[in-house]
């Protein structure tokens, strides 16, 4: 990978921006926290309270969602790899929740225009569950699931 | 017949072990001097690279004839005489329940099949100890997070029964299982302290009750 | 972190690795006491100046959090910039152009 | 060792019969658990083809490239001056030829040993200093040591193992280490043989190397050191070792010990010829 060890301080970017007036002061941390995260969605203790704060609704099944590198069972469950890509036309946002984890929703994602609807990263899952992929697409919700498995670990516990 | 005190037990087990060490002199375990050498390498490297730690203390690096024999084989299978010296020494080891039951619970079987912590020097020592089965044997349908270094148990009771000579050799097996099989991979739960009378009565149970999963 | 952006076909691929605790909030420590949350809640990632994805997490994404995903454009020289605030006000700014 | 696999049927004068019930029961249960494990082997596999996309072990390089180059220490040297047996700071193919012997410690050194010996010739820490944290946890209790092994490695990657055996105490330590191999001990009877001596057996899920063949020890010395998903953390093939005899049940394995390196030139060498290729990213 390219080394990106140097940190930049000044970009267009309007997080950028935000950072600096944090850095200035002009701005406490807490308020740029508050700042575009869903506290009320990533709070919720469930499926219907992370889609309540999500404003989504009652989403419908979707075929056009599909799980992609996403293993059936995990390894571990400090790290699972979840891969999401849509088909949907004009997706906006990829969201990933986990129905058995204390906070349900773990990521929400807003895909700007000209990039592909598709993320992977990685999630922590506390057992084995039910994962829900939730699309915004052209302002309506959409969702596809897929249970993982998650495994214990060798000797020692 | 009454139970013995473990003063006595402890007698008679060194006294079996003295004879193994005997056995195995005559049954030509006779080391080259170069072994020899190596072997006291080997020992000086390990009493120089290890340190108390938790609840294991150096004292854990100190071999009793059968790990000693078991090591000096080196992977390689041991000669006849040998292997059953060793299988008798430690099948004189083995407490059965005065009370002849060997059966417990199941349900707390499962629980012991499946925890891994106790005796290392990261655990607490008043934590839970398990046999930590799973690591080695398959034992449920429903587990699938199992290890095959040991052979699947997989309807252990099933196939064979539960008459009281099954109950007693599996009860056996789990307290001691270098009794049946010399220099075998299993731990000896019982004879080394590792679980209780009545841990080993629980694991004999999830292996031979009908109801257990193993069973099923 | 660490940031590779690279061309394939009309598009770029990104694909980032990040330092960071990522702590739940759920776990103790030896003496029992609860290790309080710590986690990234924003990241943006921007392409010449535009942001080319936002994203909001909890403490459910892992620990060395890592993200891949691709926009339309791109060319060689071209600056990615990535920068993340967690929920302690900590933030991070890094740069990697595209090969 | 290979008469474990008959564990559950020997029982003195029951043996013969219990054997026979055995074979009825494997037959009877092989087929649909042959299935069953190899769609969990499958899944599993999709599982680490897809960390693979990503390992945050290079976060470390990076850091153990910058320690590397940085001048440290109360004489303020960076390593560029740390013979690690290829010459005077060289690093490429460094990881891939140790353990060796080294004349000016008169000792063999793993990768590990040979830095904490040129943080306390080169740089100036006391051994004690040098050797405080070799596993670091956490951003607030980060390792050095694992840092720059992860860089000293990452710049072996693609160079075949070339482990000599050339001087006596190469030999010796080789020797050692497997006689070590097959030491049994602790409450549990464990050796490193008892988990590593058998083909094609699995702890739980994870697959075990048999580190008695060239292709079990090339397979799993060439991807240590690694990143652990359980921990989140990058580890060394000491830390392997020390957690191994932690898992034995053994007491605590002393970082840079004789028995350390000892066990770890049997297992480097019975790798030779296998490209090198770490730091990886493990469960």
């Amino acid at each position: 990978m390219d080394d990106t060890r140097r940190a930049v301080l000044i970009s267009g970017g309007r997080a950028t921006l935000l950072a600096l007036a944090v850095a200035a002061g002009w701005i406490k941390p807490e308020d740029a926290r508050a700042e575009g995260w869903n506290k009320s969605a990533f709070d919720g203790r469930n499926l219907d309270e992370a889609l309540k704060g999500l404003g989504a609704g009652e989403p419908a099944q979707s075929k056009e969602i599909a799980f992609v590198q996403t293993p059936e069972i995990a390894e571990n469950g400090a790290v699972v790899p979840i891969g999401v890509a849509s088909a949907l036309p004009k997706t906006e946002a990829i969201a990933i929740l986990i129905e058995k984890n204390p906070n349900t929703l773990a990521a929400v994602f807003d895909i700007a225009p000209g990039t592909e609807a598709a993320i992977s990263t990685r999630v922590k899952m506390a057992q084995t569950s039910n994962v829900y992929a939730l699309v915004k697409a052209d302002g309506r919700y959409y969702v596809a699931s897929k249970e993982i498995k998650v495994t214990l670990g060798g000797c020692g516990g | 017949m009454p139970p013995r005190s473990s003063a006595e037990r402890a007698t008679t087990t060194g006294r079996r072990l003295r004879g193994l060490a005997l056995a195995l002199l005559v049954t030509g375990c006779a080391t080259t001097p170069g072994d020899q050498e190596l072997a006291e390498q080997a020992t000086a490297a390990l009493k120089s690279s290890f340190k108390p730690a938790g609840q294991a203390g150096l004292d854990r690096l100190e071999q009793d004839e059968t790990q000693r024999t078991c090591s000096a084989a080196g992977g390689k299978p041991l000669a006849k005489e040998t292997a059953a010296a060793l299988e008798q020494a430690n099948l004189a080891t083995i407490r059965y329940p005065v009370d002849g039951k060997v059966l417990g619970d199941w349900k707390n079987g499962e629980k012991l099949a499946q925890e891994g912590r106790g005796k290392q020097f990261s655990d607490d020592p008043g934590g839970p100890v398990g046999g930590n089965c799973y690591a080695c044997h398959q034992l449920s349908k429903a587990e699938l997070a199992f290890g095959t270094i040991g052979p699947s148990l997989y309807l252990y009771g099933k196939s064979h029964g539960a008459g009281a000579e099954v109950q007693r050799y599996t009860f056996g097996k789990i307290y001691n299982s270098e009794a049946f099989v010399a220099c075998s991979n299993m731990p000896r739960f019982g004879y080394k302290g590792i679980l209780s009378e009545q841990q080993i009565r629980d694991l004999t149970a999830l292996l031979l009750d009908p109801a257990s999963p193993v069973n099923q | 972190m660490k940031i590779r952006g690279s061309l394939v076909g009309d598009s770029t691929e990104v694909k980032v690795l990040m330092n960071h605790e990522m702590e739940t909030g759920q776990r103790k420590d030896a003496q029992g006491q609860t290790i309080p949350a710590w986690f990234i809640q924003n990241v943006s990632v921007t392409w010449n100046g535009k942001t080319v994805l936002s994203a909001q997490w909890g403490p459910a994404v892992a620990k060395n959090p890592f993200l891949s995903f691709k926009f339309k454009g791109g060319a060689k020289g071209d600056r990615i910039v990535i920068h993340w605030v967690d929920n302690r006000g900590d933030q991070r700014t890094d740069e990697a152009i595209i090969g | 060792m290979r008469r474990s696999s008959a564990d559950a049927s020997a029982a003195g004068r029951g043996r013969t019969k219990l054997r026979a019930l055995l074979a009825v029961l494997i037959a009877a249960v092989a087929a649909p658990l042959a299935a069953q494990q190899r769609s969990v082997g499958e899944e599993i596999a999709k599982y680490r083809a897809a960390l693979q996309e990503g390992n945050p072990a290079e976060l470390w390089e990076a850091r153990g490239a910058d320690l590397w180059r940085q001048k440290h220490g109360p004489k303020q040297a960076s390593f560029e001056r740390c013979d690690l047996g290829q010459g005077l700071g060289v690093v490429h193919g460094a990881y891939a030829g140790l353990p060796r012997y080294f004349a000016d410690a008169d000792r063999v050194m793993d990768l590990e040993t040979r830095l904490v010996w040129c943080m306390v010739q080169l740089q100036g820490y006391s051994e004690a200093e040098a050797r405080r944290n070799p596993f670091g946890s956490g951003n607030d209790k980060k390792s050095d040591l694992e840092a720059l092994a992860a860089y000293v490695a990452s710049e072996s990657r693609g160079v075949r193992m070339n482990v000599p055996l050339a001087h006596p105490k190469e030999v010796e330590a080789y020797r050692v280490g497997e006689k070590l191999f097959y030491f049994r001990g602790g409450t549990h009877d464990f050796a490193c043989a008892t988990c590593h001596g058998d083909e094609g057996k699995r702890i739980r899920l994870q697959d075990l190397p048999n580190l008695m063949t060239a292709a079990g020890a090339q397979r799993a010395y060439t991807t240590w050191p690694a990143y652990r998903v359980s921990q989140g953390e990058l580890r060394t093939f000491e830390w392997r070792l020390y957690d191994c005899f932690r898992q034995q049940r053994f007491p605590e394995l002393i970082f840079g010990s004789d028995a350390a390196v000892a066990l770890t030139m049997f297992l480097a060498r019975n790798a030779n010829g296998a490209p090198f290729d770490a730091p990886a990213i493990k469960r």
